[in-house]
């Protein structure tokens, strides 16, 4: 019986933890630590399980909630692609939930001299796993409307963990939530216009009437792709509609980026594929549309401002934010490259880029978390005062880079492969600055942090000074997760082979092969 | 004339829900002060509501509310299911959209909330007075 | 398949064991005899497994070694063939060598932070067997760029304003020309060819376009920047910064000869020396490294600082090799490829005797060194005999390699690289013997140095006098590298 | 319960436009106290023209929402911040 | 800002008027929106759900998984506001701070508040327990509730009702109201049925499965209802006290 009720129970664990921390953890922060870590490997378990099943049937699973047929009903609809974005949520939130055990306490409820609110510990796990139920909510669901609602869920909890950064980070929410809510209003109105054209919300169904020759020549069904594709635009930041991104980012607190960051972001780029392959057509969309040119222009427009922008940033969250614009360029100009070979870097970029992301973050967090200061300069010797946290940073750096046999990598192999095949040299040329500028970025910081006592040198007389430096490591909870992440990338890269022909080369579409 | 204006009627409902958006939107991006903002964003959901209406609407037909009730279910229904069909108004649009001002008004509770936080930490919530105080 | 002479998984054992030597080396940093005696016997036990697969490749046979497949048609692969054998047995008897002098030095000097240094150490050479066992371009790539991030820390070591110029300047040049220049070119190739697996015969498709050809091979050649190629040569007398052992490690074995040899897999095993030699792809080669060959041999002329002058003397030497390959003709490439291991053997001398000197003496400059001859005799002599292997005179190896490339130039019908090969050795000596001249043949009075000078310490001498024994003895015994080198062609 | 639907459009007309005069004028007044009672006009206009339409539940909702919990939501911020709004 | 955002709204409706012409006219009964679906849940809502009023039976139970996250949206929301800003509870009790006394609580409109709220709570229980034949259910029952409470809470003061809603039970209810809706659905797994499959009630309830289905949505009705009433409190408590939890307005 558990094997069928499998898709439902990955979120419901989540959603039952978010109120089972509210309702019985109110006074203790351990216990509300203790049931959202249970919860958020409960349901890793579970997508594992699930994704063991896809992998071994082959066939795509259908779960009708209330055990009504679709379109009346709402299913779940999971196959090879969001099984593997289903672990990867969970995955990455369980990591980020062991992360949080010292950094919740420390920052959440001190955020303003003279408030301290110790309720906000309990609180804030119930929204984080909120927020969780979310994004797992939204890769699984098989129902246009339903993405919505789930969309909004996980806006809602996460305008409330970044507003929880506190001084700067209310104007920078604030900013965000207008913009979110004009994204997911695009979204909303593009679903009516679907909606007023079919009849239906079912994205299997939906593809099934789009196909009729009626439709594709249809004003109002053009207008809903532009209105929705729009609209996932603005929530996953993609240029020029990313203002909103690293002033709210920035501000966050360590674990509310760590959690927020890579995951919004990625699962807002995995909708974009869902509702552009699982609701139109690959050829709806490169052939009868055309915009593919322009999307992949603006792509690589995204990616070097993305990463030139990084190049000026002081602030190592802001420094990441920025990264990220320059990520969500790699990953919409892949899908939008109209061949497999784009699709495949770009999904498969959505798994290590994640990780990525979440290893910079963490790492990134702990340093904040041992020195109170988010600039560059708080990197400053930490090659010997935290071994551990700079190992995992140079990894996440060298993904990021994409120095082999990490996974950054081959998906940018894959992403290179697929703008030759499309001729497209701007986007490949764009990539591969982007990788000298991360480059340029990393080893910058990395080079603060080997050189250590700069300054102090003279004073100090000679290479023995830092000598004397103490080993100052975070704590267990955050480098257990933070090693996990780093030793993941070099999984992710060596099993890339695996994951493409398994996962991901699984879902490209017919029109694309 | 008189197609003119038989065509503004059959879809006037569309060209009002436009304006509405249209007014919504272009308040949420330039207006100023920020409660404006959030006055603008709901206005903009509302017209996304209204337009969600409209498509559930049908001419001749009735509120989507059957006459049966529990324990009536043998009483014969008087109608085919055809007239069903033409008698009721579409009820799933009308579904979407309850959830759609749920959400609403849970999106315009957040953002009063950081409205009155950022004054607090502002002592302003005019957009251009804020920028000026980080700045600083 | 008939049973191996060696284990299966040889040529990883081969690469991993001086990685599984990193933990140990951390873990005793704080007794620094336990500490060198893991490295020592991570360099024996991989030179034995190099030596084990010795037999059995000289017997004409490769071997591969499948790690795990990442790309479709593409994989971790680890081949032994000739040239990655005789890379391999190269590298891992220098590394021996310079680890007994780098424990001269390093506690000679009391350097800092010397387990960090150990263990950098062990991981470059990782990468270096890496780079010489790779049984494809994907491979190398990784093993390359392995290579040029763990050796920043050792160029780095002072860690001092200098160094972190240095370092600077070391990264930017490597990491953007592999970035920006092979890694495009790898794409481009793969996309052409659909396979990045080193074959004899080349692996693009017959009618791939010349104009292709032409950029790949210029974006291969500048990609590869620890091959030195002018205009990308520069951070070369740039990382001198380095502790002198590091710089005889990345002048003689792991860093310019990983360029040098990825460069020779490319236009062998890439490109095939069938296409360079029918498209006249050779005559580019020739012509960007002859340029290299002429123009760091005058600059090296004008310099001063010891090492520097054997730096820029490593600039011509690798374009040198890079010309014998490009030659495309037999000779030419047995030339160069053994010349990889002649000029290792020598200049790896020069730079100990560079070493030795700065220890006992503290002094860096040419100029300052009259005389040092009568001091430091043995290093002299050794720094001679070294000075000879990469002039191409007898008794020094490097003249049998030489020859051999000249004749290659005769028998790719490339005239002007004769030229290019004579100029150049003349300037060598031009370059070398004024050293020799001055250290050994001045008066008392003239001598810079009092008599309390003697000779640096026996690990810091001893290394120098091995290597430059080696180097005398191939000179009469060239055969075991030459062999290496004949397999990989005469298969042709 | 059968609803006559046949309903007239210079009606529906009428309330469409003072629908969007509300929502100009919730926009438009300076004082935040003002535009919060206009809006939950607005908002009210919007139920009785979704009513109208036969989405009452819909129409329900938004009365007890709307025009009525949102109100007090935004007189309760509005007593909370600087009352005056520069534009 | 203005120039831009001008451009940014004409362009888009302007784009929107293109389509505009294509949609089909208002109220057609033949529009492709009014003859897919949403006939099925017409024709079959009485038979399968026995429920009449359509709207209700898709809500709770075709549509039974979106109206539970819209339930998790007013929980979120509720604790979103609550978590950015509640200030201390310890704190208030250190420091007494000085503020104008209210000028004498209204004698009118605290009868009159007191006449009125328990009768629009009775309406409201109705809205939702009668949510299945006429308009409404649990999410306007639970609105008009909520309301109740802060008609009181307006006539007298913040601090006077909270003293008999106590805070912690305020936030402890509308996880409850939340947990009812979440385990009618979880207990169907239980049962043998899908998520939120009511009909597997029936062994339980001993009734029909049609019958189940209807019982089912009543009870996600109420839990729908708690959830929503004790949140809108909520947010008004937060809100009209900017998180201090004195006076209100």
């Amino acid at each position: 019986m558990i094997k069928e009720q499998l898709p439902i129970l990955i979120l419901a664990v989540p959603l039952l933890a978010s109120f089972a921390i509210t309702l019985f953890a109110r006074k203790s922060k351990i216990a509300a630590f203790a049931l959202l870590v249970g919860a958020m490997g409960m349901s890793f378990v579970f997508a594992i399980g699930v994704m063991r099943q896809i992998l071994d049937t082959g066939r795509v699973i259908h779960y009708h909630i209330g055990n009504w047929q679709p379109p009346f009903g709402i299913e779940l609809v999971i196959d090879h692609l969001n099984a593997m974005v289903l672990v990867l949520v969970s995955g990455a939130a369980f990591l980020t939930a062991i992360y949080s055990k010292n950094t919740v306490p420390a920052e959440v409820p001190y955020r303003f001299p003279g408030e301290e609110v110790p309720e906000r510990v309990p609180n804030y796990y119930t929204l984080y796993a909120l927020l969780v139920t979310g994004l797992l909510g939204i890769v699984a669901t098989g129902d246009a409307f339903n993405m919505f609602v789930l969309l909004e869920i996980s806006a809602l909890s996460s305008y409330a963990l970044l507003a929880l950064g506190g001084g700067r980070a209310y104007f920078a929410t604030f900013k965000y939530l207008i913009v979110g809510t004009i994204g997911a209003c695009f979204y909303l109105l593009g679903v009516g216009y679907l909606y007023i054209k079919t009849g239906s919300l079912n994205m299997p169904d939906l593809k099934v009437i789009l196909t009729s020759p009626a439709l594709a020549e249809s004003p109002t069904v053009m207008i809903a792709f532009m209105l929705i594709i729009t609209g996932i635009w603005i929530k996953m930041a993609f240029f020029p509609l990313h203002g909103w991104l690293p002033n709210a980012y920035t501000y966050a607190s360590t674990t509310t980026s760590c959690l927020v960051a890579p995951l919004m972001t990625k699962v807002s780029v995995y909708m974009m594929i869902r509702l552009m392959f699982s609701v139109f057509s690959a050829h709806y969309i490169f052939d009868r549309l055309g915009w593919q040119n322009g999307v992949v222009w603006l792509a690589a427009a995204a990616i070097l401002f993305g990463s030139i922008s990084a190049l000026g940033q002081t602030n190592l969250k802001r420094m990441l934010c920025y990264i990220i614009v320059a990520e969500v360029g790699y990953m919409v100009g892949g899908v939008w490259l109209a061949n497999a070979d784009g699709l495949i870097g770009a999904t498969y970029h959505i798994l290590s880029d994640a990780m990525m992301t979440l290893c910079l973050f963490m790492a990134v967090g702990a340093v904040i978390y041992k020195t109170g200061d988010a600039s560059l300069y708080a990197m400053r010797g930490i090659f010997r005062k935290m071994p551990v946290t700079s190992v995992v940073f140079v990894i996440g750096a060298l993904a990021m880079i994409g120095i082999p046999p990490t996974c950054g990598f081959f998906s940018k192999w894959y992403l290179v492969s697929g703008a030759i095949e499309a001729r497209h040299w701007g986007f490949a040329v764009a990539l591969l600055i982007s990788s000298l500028i991360n480059a340029v970025i990393f080893f910058r910081i990395i080079e603060i942090g080997y050189f250590p006592l700069f300054d102090e040198q003279e004073g100090e007389g000679g290479h023995h000074a830092h000598d004397r430096a103490v080993i100052a490591e975070a704590p267990f909870s955050m480098l257990l997760p933070m090693v996990l992440t780093a030793l993941s990338l070099i999984a992710i890269g060596l099993y890339s082979n695996e994951i493409i022909t398994g996962l991901v080369g699984r879902t490209i579409p017919a029109g694309l092969l | 004339m008189n197609e003119i204006l038989t065509a503004i009627i059959a879809k006037y409902n569309y060209w009002s829900f436009l304006i509405l958006l249209l007014i919504g939107l272009h308040a949420m991006i330039s207006k100023n002060n920020l409660v404006k903002k959030v006055i603008g964003m709901s206005i903009f959901q509302s017209a996304i509501i209204l337009f969600y209406v409209s498509i559930g609407y049908k001419k001749g037909a009735t509120i989507p509310i059957t006459e049966h009730g529990h324990g009536h279910a043998n009483e014969v229904v008087h109608q085919t299911a055809a007239e069903m069909v033409a008698g009721f108004a579409n009820p799933l649009p009308h579904v979407l959209m309850l959830t759609a001002i749920v959400v609403g008004v849970g999106t315009l509770g957040v953002a009063l909330a950081l409205v009155q936080k950022i004054h607090r930490v502002y002592g302003t919530i005019e957009e251009d007075e804020i920028l000026e105080k980080i700045k600083e | 398949m008939a049973t191996l002479p060696f284990p299966e998984a040889a040529p990883l054992l081969a690469i991993l064991v001086s990685i599984a030597a990193i933990p140990l080396i951390v873990l005793s940093g704080s007794k620094p005899n336990l500490r060198e005696f893991w490295t020592f016997l991570a360099g024996f036990i991989k030179l034995g497994l190099v030596l084990s697969m010795a037999g059995y490749i000289l017997a004409g046979n490769t071997y591969t070694y499948e790690l795990c497949k990442v790309l479709p048609g593409l994989s971790l692969k680890l081949t032994v063939d000739g040239f990655g054998m005789l890379f391999a047995l190269v590298a891992s008897t220098l590394w021996i060598v310079t680890s007994m002098y780098s424990i001269g030095y390093m506690r000679g000097l009391d350097e800092h932070a010397q387990t960090r240094y150990y263990s950098f150490f062990a991981l470059a050479l990782s990468a270096t067997i890496g780079v010489a066992f790779s049984g494809n371009l994907l491979t190398m790539y990784l093993f390359y760029e392995l290579l040029s991030l763990s050796t920043y820390p050792l160029v780095t070591h002072h860690q001092d304003q200098e160094a972190r110029t240095g370092g600077r300047k070391y990264l930017t040049y490597l990491l953007s020309t592999s970035i920006g220049l092979a890694l495009p070119a790898m794409l481009v190739t793969y996309a052409l060819a659909g396979t990045l697996d080193f074959n004899v015969h080349g692996i693009f498709p017959a009618e791939t376009a010349k104009s292709t050809l032409v950029i790949l091979l210029i974006m291969f050649l500048y990609g590869f920047a620890k091959a030195g190629i002018m205009p990308f040569h520069s951070w070369l007398p740039g990382a001198m910064v380095a502790p002198t052992p590091v710089s005889a490690l990345l002048h003689a074995v792991a860093v310019v000869k990983v360029g040098v040899f990825s460069i020779g897999r490319i236009l062998t095993g890439i490109f095939g020396i069938d296409l360079l030699s029918t498209a006249s792809l050779n005559v580019i080669v020739c012509v960007i490294a002859g340029f290299t060959v002429i123009v760091s041999s005058l600059i090296a002329l004008s310099q001063d600082n010891l090492k520097r002058r054997l730096a820029f003397s490593t600039v011509g030497q690798l374009s040198y090799i890079i010309l014998g390959i490009g030659l495309a003709s037999q000779l030419g490439v047995i030339g160069g490829m053994s010349h990889i291991a002649m000029h290792a053997f020598g200049k790896i001398t020069l730079f100990f005797c560079a070493g030795a000197i700065f220890v006992a003496t503290g002094k860096k400059y040419i100029s300052e060194m009259k005389g040092i001859g009568r001091r430091m005799p043995f290093t002299m002599a050794a720094f001679f005999v070294g000075a000879l292997s990469v002039i191409g005179l007898p008794p020094g190896g490097g003249l049998i390699t030489k020859l051999q490339m000249a004749s290659g130039a005769m028998q790719a019908d490339l005239l002007f690289v004769l030229v290019i090969y004579l100029v150049s050795s003349l300037l060598n000596a031009a370059y070398f013997f004024p050293i020799v001249y001055n250290a050994f043949f001045c008066t008392e009075e003239e001598a810079m140095f009092d008599k309390k000078v003697a000779e640096a310490p026996m690990l810091c001498v001893l290394p120098p006098v091995i290597t430059a024994a080696i180097s005398v003895g191939l000179f009469f015994f060239p055969g075991l590298f030459v062999d290496f080198a004949r397999l990989m062609v005469t298969g042709l | 319960m059968t609803w006559d639907a046949s309903l007239l459009w210079q009606f529906d007309f009428l309330i469409l436009l003072m629908v969007i005069i509300c929502a100009v004028a919730a926009l438009t007044f300076k004082d935040l106290i003002t535009s919060a009672v206009v809006f939950g006009a607005y908002s009210f206009l919007m139920c009785l023209l979704w009513t109208e339409m036969l989405a009452v539940d819909v129409a329900f909702t938004e009365a007890a929402v709307g025009a009525g919990v949102s109100t007090v939501f935004f007189l309760g911020t509005a007593l909370h911040i600087k009352r005056r709004a520069k534009d | 800002m203005k120039l831009l955002s001008l451009v940014i709204s004409l362009t888009l409706g302007f784009l929107l008027l293109l389509a505009t012409a294509d949609l089909p006219d208002w109220g057609d009964p033949q529009s492709p929106a009014s003859i897919h679906v949403s006939n099925y849940y017409i024709e079959n809502s009485v038979e399968q759900t026995s429920v009449p009023n359509f709207v209700t039976s898709v809500l709770a139970d075709y549509r039974g998984y979106d109206t539970m996250f819209e339930t998790i949206v007013i929980f979120c929301a509720g604790i979103t506001v609550l978590t950015i800003l509640r200030r201390s509870h310890r704190q208030k009790k250190k420091e007494v701070r000085p503020r104008p006394a209210r000028e004498g609580k209204d004698l009118i409109l605290i009868s009159a508040a007191r006449i009125i709220a328990p009768m629009m709570q009775i309406f409201a229980l109705y809205v939702v327990a009668h949510g299945h034949h006429s308009p409404g259910g649990g999410f306007q029952g639970g609105v008009i509730l909520g309301s109740s409470f802060i008609l009181l809470a307006l006539a007298y003061d913040l601090e006077t009702i909270l003293k008999r809603l106590k805070e912690r039970s305020v936030i402890i209810m509308s996880g409850i109201g939340v947990a009812i809706y979440m385990g009618i659905g979880m207990i169907c797994l239980f049962l043998g049925g899908n998520f939120l499959d009511y009909s597997a009630w029936s062994s339980v309830l001993g009734v029909s499965a049609v019958e189940a289905r209807s019982h089912g949505m009543l009870g996600v009705e109420i839990g729908v209802a708690v959830t929503v009433m004790y949140i809108m409190f909520s947010l008004y408590a937060d809100l009209s006290s900017g998180g201090e939890m004195d006076e209100g307005l």
